[in-house]
């Protein structure tokens, strides 16, 4: 990256200074990995990373596409709408005439055109972002079941096996994800997020181009939508018009848990990401541990609540 | 035969849900020249700024930038233009760093990205035109009000402007920053840039300041040099009417016993302090901005976990731990940053005149509409908030915002009133009202706590003012003492004063 | 030495075993039911010495935790998993691998595409469809009008069920569907949807129910509404069967036997001790009808008021159909 | 004083009536009724006008405490979880003495409330954020409900809950009358009390509500407890109207409670919004599910319209005002 180690130090600072309000996270997911990793030693393989990764990609996927709404000051509702979309477009186009670039091309496509519909309308039309989500997730839902009206469609193997087989493919897409969203934070546009999402009126007065930069991250948490779901049907093998249900609120659970706040601007990428982790390696660790299903629902609550309330209570409270 | 003016305004009118806020208004900024303009809270010099920047389209008459006109202005045109505006206290983004807040709007970009390098030079060089010594990625979440007010000027000069207008940059800007401000402006006034400068402060105005504009409900009653203007005729321009003092006389009062005296106070950035509150006093709070002057307070009012050595209220032996115990000793705080943490923005003026009275009746009671709008009125009357109650408090002017702010106490009788810079973008006019009205409860027997970043007014109203610096009073200067120097000799550390002495 | 007889057997496990049970979504009572018969049977195989630990997880209802605990399962090294699928695609990759892996794999109710899994078990879904339609069109005489009551779209225990009942409607040009409606297999948005339909149509002569706990939506809508009651297809739901013989209904019923958990779990052990398992084992559909309905309802108490009165199941049973061909 | 009182509290105004949220969405819950009447025969009847009422009555009454919550600046995403509980507990809380059934209802209601109260003490005194603290007790309830369901062999019918169910006093459906007293209740309280003006407070911004001596606290440990409240009464009328209670019959009132909510104009951001525009916009929302019931599409298509019917109808109401 270009901006990296300027003279008068500025980006990695900056990027140090947005690490603390998510070292009590980092701390309790560390030591949720460590404790999977004693629980499970074959974590540490490459098969063992490799699978433990493909379980988790789609949920930093749609963390991050949630994460980047919120922080534009919107929330989306219609994230496991778009994540069952890319899945079916996936799983009707890839082993057709339009093959597996042209599939993926269109999952993109797709995912950019319906995430930017949805904020031209909250953005332009000044509605609010909840209920237009609720009724994008009607809206594209439905379309899914038009394109598949029952699980179904394929994936070519070569692309199952290549992205979700023995190697860590799905390692290599978190962190390739992560760097695209640092470089799109590195961008005017990815930056004005921020500003815009904390206080639009005088963002738009410094003169930030407000409404695009929130229809840009309603387009991009389209598009990381659809990838999510590109990825949940190449895993699979096939396509299913309804698998993205539960990503909705999973993906909300782990922005928030991750300490991005719900009124725009608060917060960061990495916490997101930390929060997904640890929504994920939590339900493995509770099997290692042989906690039957009651008890799983005890200790996820427990842990949720404990993993922000910790870190809340312990940090000294500077203001009021 | 001066130049043509950067930026004009041609006969603009302007008006909200049909109020007229500015009628007729036409102001001309010309390079190099520090061009003043002054009214009352809620004259329409806001309102007027905006229009000139693009943030809003005036019903009549045009703006000029270079002697071409605009019809449609919005802020990215007048930005290209070099039109840059500091706005007051609203426009960071408290997350993002100090110098990406700086570049946010022009960021200088390579292959599409933000050049962090070229920000880092360019912002760090701003800074240091303000005199801002922060490190470059401090998040500006971090940084007291006044810092913040820095990097909005820095902000502005970042864009290398051609007009730079100020909206009451100084308000929140220890005696120190003003400084650097204005020889600051001299400097780009130097370098032909086009100054509009807008302030409560009259004697800042007499000593910057080569024009005047001056607005009285939206209508231009003066626009000439200020050469030989008397700071008493501005005042009456802007009012309309002669006006007294500002401050008023002082008269030492009898009642001293004290209502509040903690000891070893820790709280926040707040080290082992003493501190006593009498009766009948006004015990001012002086020092560099952010010194913990606002934990004082706020620990004193229970709104920061505190611990005292020995604590005494209003005959209470214990530091208040609440907001709500504070008040039922008696104690009122009233902060600085009035749109965050005084005021209810989107709820009309008569429900935030309310709010304390809410918070202490029983909560399912049946509310009394008729005695409530009684009481907002008398408190509206009494205060001068003129017009319509049941307007948004994001409606009103600044200045008129914090009268609000102050009138919603005046219900609960408090002892002890905590005041965080009360007159930051007050008029004069209302600056009189309220030092009159703080004079009178003082007179009462109240006892009042007033933190400032204004000297003059610490040096004129108070019977003592302590000074803090890094967490501790450092002095306590009585009235017989009491000076602008000593003031900021105390507030610049004791070796500068053994070094002075 | 015991032969690896069975699909994805290696013949290098040894008693006692380890069962996973891949559970999709434990809270409903249809699914707490199944996984009690399942308890009763890991008990009795513990007896015997047969298997020594069950390892239960519950995905929530998401079918992506689901491949993730399969997956855990096999990290783990379990000797077997049943599972009820939580999407019809989606597990099929991790359950290959699981196979693989000499784990035996038994799918029950709802199945997987993958045919890489030592058993299925289930009834036939289009069978569940056609006989339904077959009822009801000889109920109402073979003419009229009715609605269609389903499950939610989407899903293929649904489309199968509908799918099964399609060629059987068609054969009745004189029957007449006057809507369609797909919900969760729940009273209360039956009960709405079937009210609101109420209103838009006069005349409806029957009501195809594809399963659930949506006839007794239905009945309600209809006493409510006051409208008098027409032939209605159902399921083995407690609350509908109660309903049947309190409003005297035209009706018949099938079920998806909550056993099914308990005889994959028999499966997987005969699987494991080397017998052979058949791929698929097809289950009877159990009919209730006007015949037996008393004897369902007389062991009514034994199950939860919003529970499932499934028919009698012995070891004799699950020998026998693992026996056919 | 007469002038000045005119002066600081004008008129009131009959275009800020006719402009309000609320009043906007009854027109278009009167103009829906209409135009699908037209459509549809038999969907104008009487009958079904008054069993959608009723219908909007079970999320009316999960809105309440929604719309409490929303106000005061949360959100609570638990209100299904609630309502499943209710439904499904009130067997476990029934006893032989209790002829009427309105004791079983009283424990299941207290019960409610606590666990509402206890999402309010996550929120105010472990500081966890609202969707947070909500969704982790969903979970939890999700927990609970595993040892709870399935256990229950006894029936849950009683006189009371029958009534709930099936009643029509005057013509009136019984959950409609419920509905009616228990918003006329939250109505006085939003508006007429000082409690509702610290739900405002609290919701507008919270520092500054602190800061004027409200106790947030309170304010929200009880907008929480009246949350989880009316999603046990919401449960309640639901086991009435259904003859039984069952594990995910609470499931679809979380989405209709925000959505009913907003719908009505109020501000999901919170500190604005009333519980005037939720009542129509429970009734909206039941409508439209009706409408689609009645049309004839495929699964998808149906699906679709019913998403652009929202979103039409959200662009009639009103757009939410920026904010600052
Ligand atoms: N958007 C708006 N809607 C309604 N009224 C407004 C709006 N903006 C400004 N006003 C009104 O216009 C008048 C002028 O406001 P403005 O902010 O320009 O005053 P000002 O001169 O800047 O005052 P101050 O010195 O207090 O900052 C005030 O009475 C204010 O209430
Ligand atoms: N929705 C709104 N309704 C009314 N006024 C609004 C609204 N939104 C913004 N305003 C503006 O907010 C202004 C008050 O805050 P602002 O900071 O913009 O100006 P100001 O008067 O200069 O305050 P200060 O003196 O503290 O700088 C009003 O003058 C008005 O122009
Ligand atoms: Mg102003
Ligand atoms: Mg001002």
């Amino acid at each position: 990256m270009s901006a990296a180690g300027s003279a008068p130090r500025l980006y990695w600072p900056a990027q140090r200074q947005r690490n603390r309000g998510v070292k009590g996270l980092l701390t309790v997911v560390a030591a949720f990995l460590a404790l999977y990793a004693y629980l499970f030693p074959g974590l540490i393989s490459v098969s063992g990373v490799a699978k433990f990764s493909q379980s988790w990609l789609p949920l930093v996927l749609v963390s991050m596409a949630q994460a980047i709404l919120m922080l534009a000051g919107g929330v989306s509702l219609a994230i496991g709408a778009m994540v069952s979309l890319g899945a079916v477009i996936a799983a009707t186009t890839m082993a057709g005439p339009l093959g597996v670039a042209g599939g993926a091309a269109l999952v993109m496509v797709a995912g950019l055109v319906t995430g930017a519909a949805c904020g031209i309308v909250v953005v332009r039309l000044g509605l609010p972002a909840i209920v237009v989500t609720l009724a994008a997730s009607f809206i594209v839902g439905g379309a899914a079941l038009l394109i598949l009206p029952r699980p179904g469609g394929a994936i070519p193997a070569w692309l199952s096996d290549s992205l979700a087989g023995e190697t860590p493919v799905a390692a290599l897409l978190v962190i390739l994800a992560v760097v695209l969203w640092k470089l799109y934070l590195a961008t005017p546009l990815g930056l004005s997020l921020y500003a815009a999402g904390e206080n639009s009126v005088a963002a738009y007065r410094a003169g930030v181009p407000v409404d695009s930069a929130r229809i840009a991250a309603y387009a991009v948490s389209g598009l990381l939508s659809t990838c999510a779901g590109l990825f949940v049907a190449a895993q699979t093998g096939s396509g299913d018009p309804v698998i993205g249900e539960a990503f909705t609120l999973n993906s909300i659970a782990a922005a928030v848990l991750g300490g991005v706040g719900f009124l725009g601007g608060r917060g960061a990428m990495r916490g997101a990401v930390a929060g997904s982790l640890l929504l994920s390696v939590m339900i493995n660790v509770m099997y290692f541990l042989g906690f039957p299903p009651v008890a799983h629902y005890i200790a996820q609550g427990l842990i949720i609540v404990g993993a922000v309330a910790l870190p809340e209570f312990t940090a000294r409270r500077s203001s009021p | 035969m001066t130049p043509a003016p950067t930026l004009a305004a041609r006969g603009v009118s302007k008006s909200f849900f049909g109020n007229p806020v500015l009628r007729d208004v036409s102001i001309a900024l010309h390079p190099g020249r520090i061009h003043a303009l002054l009214g009352e809270n809620g004259a329409g010099k806001s309102t007027l700024i905006n229009i000139l920047s693009g943030a809003l389209l005036p019903d009549e008459g045009v703006v000029e930038i270079d002697g071409r006109s605009f019809r449609g202005l919005n802020p990215r045109d007048a930005h290209r233009a070099g039109v840059a505006v500091v706005q007051q206290e609203l426009g960071l983004t408290s997350q993002l760093s100090i110098a990406e807040n700086i570049g946010l709007g022009a960021l200088p970009r390579r292959y599409g990205l933000i050049d962090y390098r070229c920000l880092a030079r360019r912002a760090r060089a701003a800074m240091d035109l303000v005199g801002l010594d922060e490190d470059l990625a401090t998040p500006v979440g971090d940084l007291p009000l006044g810092r913040r007010q820095m990097v909005e000027i820095a902000k502005a000069l970042f864009r290398e402007p051609r007009v730079l207008i100020l909206d009451e940059p100084t308000s929140s800007l220890s005696a120190h920053e003003v400084e650097t401000l204005t020889s600051l402006l001299d400097r780009l006034c130097a370098k032909n840039v086009a100054i509009l400068y807008i302030s409560h402060r009259l004697n800042e105005i007499m000593r910057v300041c080569q024009h005047v504009t001056v607005l009285k409900d939206g209508v231009v009653t003066a626009d000439r040099s200020i050469e030989g203007v008397e700071a008493a005729d501005l005042v009456r321009l802007m009012v309309g009417r002669d006006t007294g003092h500002l401050f008023p006389a002082w008269t030492p009062t009898t009642d001293r016993d004290p209502i509040v005296s903690v000891s070893g106070l820790s709280a926040g950035v707040l080290r082992n302090i003493d501190i006593s509150i009498r009766r009948g006093e006004v015990l001012g709070v002086g020092g560099l901005v952010g010194q913990g002057q606002e934990d004082l307070l706020l620990s004193l009012y229970g709104a920061l976990p505190a611990s005292a050595r020995t604590a005494e209220f209003n005959g209470r032996a214990k530091l208040p731990s609440s907001v709500r115990k504070a008040n039922a000793l008696g104690l009122a705080y009233v902060p600085a940053d009035r749109k965050r943490e005084g005021l209810h923005l989107i709820h009309n003026i008569g429900w935030n005149l309310m709010l304390p009275s809410f918070a202490r009746a029983f909560g399912l009671s049946l509310r009394d509409r008729t005695k409530e709008r009684a009481l907002a009125s008398a408190l509206a009357d009494r205060f001068t908030i003129k017009g319509d109650l049941t307007r948004q408090v994001q409606a009103l002017s600044g200045g008129n915002q914090q009268k609000v702010a102050l009138a919603k106490w005046t219900p609960a009788e408090p002892q002890v009133l905590l005041l965080n810079d009360p007159t930051r973008g007050v008029d004069v006019e209302t600056k009189r009202e309220i030092y009159a009205l703080l004079r009178r409860l003082a007179g009462e027997g109240k006892a009042i706590v007033l933190s400032s970043s204004d000297t003059p007014e610490l040096v004129h109203l108070c019977d003592r003012v302590a000074v803090m610096r890094e967490g501790r009073i450092v002095a306590t200067i009585e009235r017989e003492a009491l000076s602008e120097e000593a003031i900021v000799a105390a507030s610049m550390g004791a070796d500068l004063m053994r070094t002075a002495a | 030495e015991a032969a690896a007889a069975a699909k994805c057997m290696k013949g290098d496990r040894k008693p006692p075993f380890t069962i996973g049970w891949a559970d999709i979504y434990s809270v409903p009572t249809w699914m707490k039911e199944t996984q009690g018969t399942i308890e009763k049977e890991v008990d009795e195989l513990k007896k015997q010495g047969l298997v020594s630990k069950l390892v239960v997880t519950d995905a929530r209802g998401d079918a992506n935790t689901q491949i993730q605990q399969i997956q855990s399962m096999i990290d783990s090294n379990v000797d077997a998993i049943i599972l009820i699928a939580g999407s019809s695609s989606a597990p099929g990759r991790v359950i290959a691998d699981a196979c693989a892996k000499g784990i035996a794999v038994i799918n029950f109710d709802s199945l997987v595409d993958t045919d890489q899994v030592t058993a299925k078990i289930n009834t036939d879904s289009e069978q569940w469809g056609a006989s339904a339609a077959k009822f009801l069109i000889d109920a109402i005489g073979g003419k009229g009008k009715i609605l269609v009551l389903n499950g939610p779209a989407g899903i293929s225990v649904s489309d199968d069920r509908r799918k099964g009942a399609e060629p059987v409607l068609k054969a009745n040009p004189n029957v007449t569907i006057l809507a369609e409606t797909n919900t969760a297999y729940n009273v209360a948005p039956a009960q709405e949807a079937v009210t609101n339909l109420l209103f838009a149509h006069p005349e409806i002569d029957g009501i195809l129910s594809l399963g659930g706990a949506l006839s007794a939506g239905a009945v309600l809508a209809f006493d409510k509404q006051g409208r008098k009651q027409v032939p209605i297809t159902g399921e083995n739901a407690r609350q509908f069967l109660e309903l049947w013989k309190a409003k005297s209904l035209k009706s018949w019923a099938t079920m998806q036997p909550n056993w099914l958990g308990a005889f994959a779990t028999y499966a997987a052990v005969q699987a494991l001790t080397g017998k052979d398992v058949p791929a698929f084992v097809k289950i009877p559909l159990p009919i209730i009808d006007n015949s037996n309905i008393d004897q369902y309802l007389a062991k009514a108490k034994d199950f939860p008021a919003d529970g499932y009165i499934y028919s009698p199941y012995d070891q004799k049973l699950f020998d026998e159909l693992l026996a056919q061909k | 004083m007469r002038s000045t009182e005119t002066v600081r509290f004008p008129k009131f105004q009959r275009r800020t009536l006719l402009m309000s949220r609320p009043f906007l969405t009854v027109l278009i819950v009167a103009a829906l009724w209409i135009a699908a009447s037209f459509a549809k025969p038999g969907f104008g009847a009487f009958g079904h006008l008054r069993y959608l009422v009723e219908l909007g009555a079970v999320v009316g009454l999960a809105a309440i405490g929604q719309t409490f919550v929303v106000i005061a600046g949360g959100i609570d995403l638990s209100v299904g979880a609630i309502i499943t509980v209710s439904a499904v507990g009130v067997p476990l809380v029934s006893f032989a003495g209790d002829e009427s059934g309105a004791f079983a209802a009283l424990i299941t209601l207290a019960a409610a409330t606590v666990i509402g109260a206890l999402n309010g003490i996550g929120v105010a005194l472990l500081r966890a954020h609202p969707m947070i603290m909500t969704l982790a007790m969903a979970t939890f309830l999700q927990g609970l409900l595993i040892l709870l369901a399935g256990g229950s062999a006894v029936s849950a019918q009683s006189p009371l809950l029958e009534w709930l169910g099936s009643a029509r006093p005057t013509g009136v459906p019984a959950g409609v009358l419920v509905w009616a007293v228990a918003s006329t209740l939250s109505l006085i309280a939003l508006h007429a009390t000082p409690f509702g003006a610290r739900v405002f407070a609290l919701g507008a911004n919270s520092l500054a509500a602190t800061l004027s001596g409200v106790n947030v606290r309170s304010t929200t440990v009880a907008v929480y407890a009246i949350s989880g409240l009316t999603a046990g009464m919401t449960g309640l009328l639901l086991l009435g109207m259904n003859g039984q209670g069952y594990v995910g019959i609470g499931d679809p009132y979380l989405l209709s409670s925000i959505a009913a909510v907003v719908l009505g104009g109020t501000s999901i951001l919170g500190g604005s919004g009333t519980y005037a525009g939720s009542i129509p916009g429970a009734v909206l929302l039941v409508t439209i599910t009706a409408l689609i019931t009645v049309v004839n599409a495929s699964p998808g298509w149906r699906s679709i319209l019913f998403g652009s019917l929202i979103l039409a109808l959200l662009l009639v109401s009103g757009r939410e005002s920026r904010r600052r």
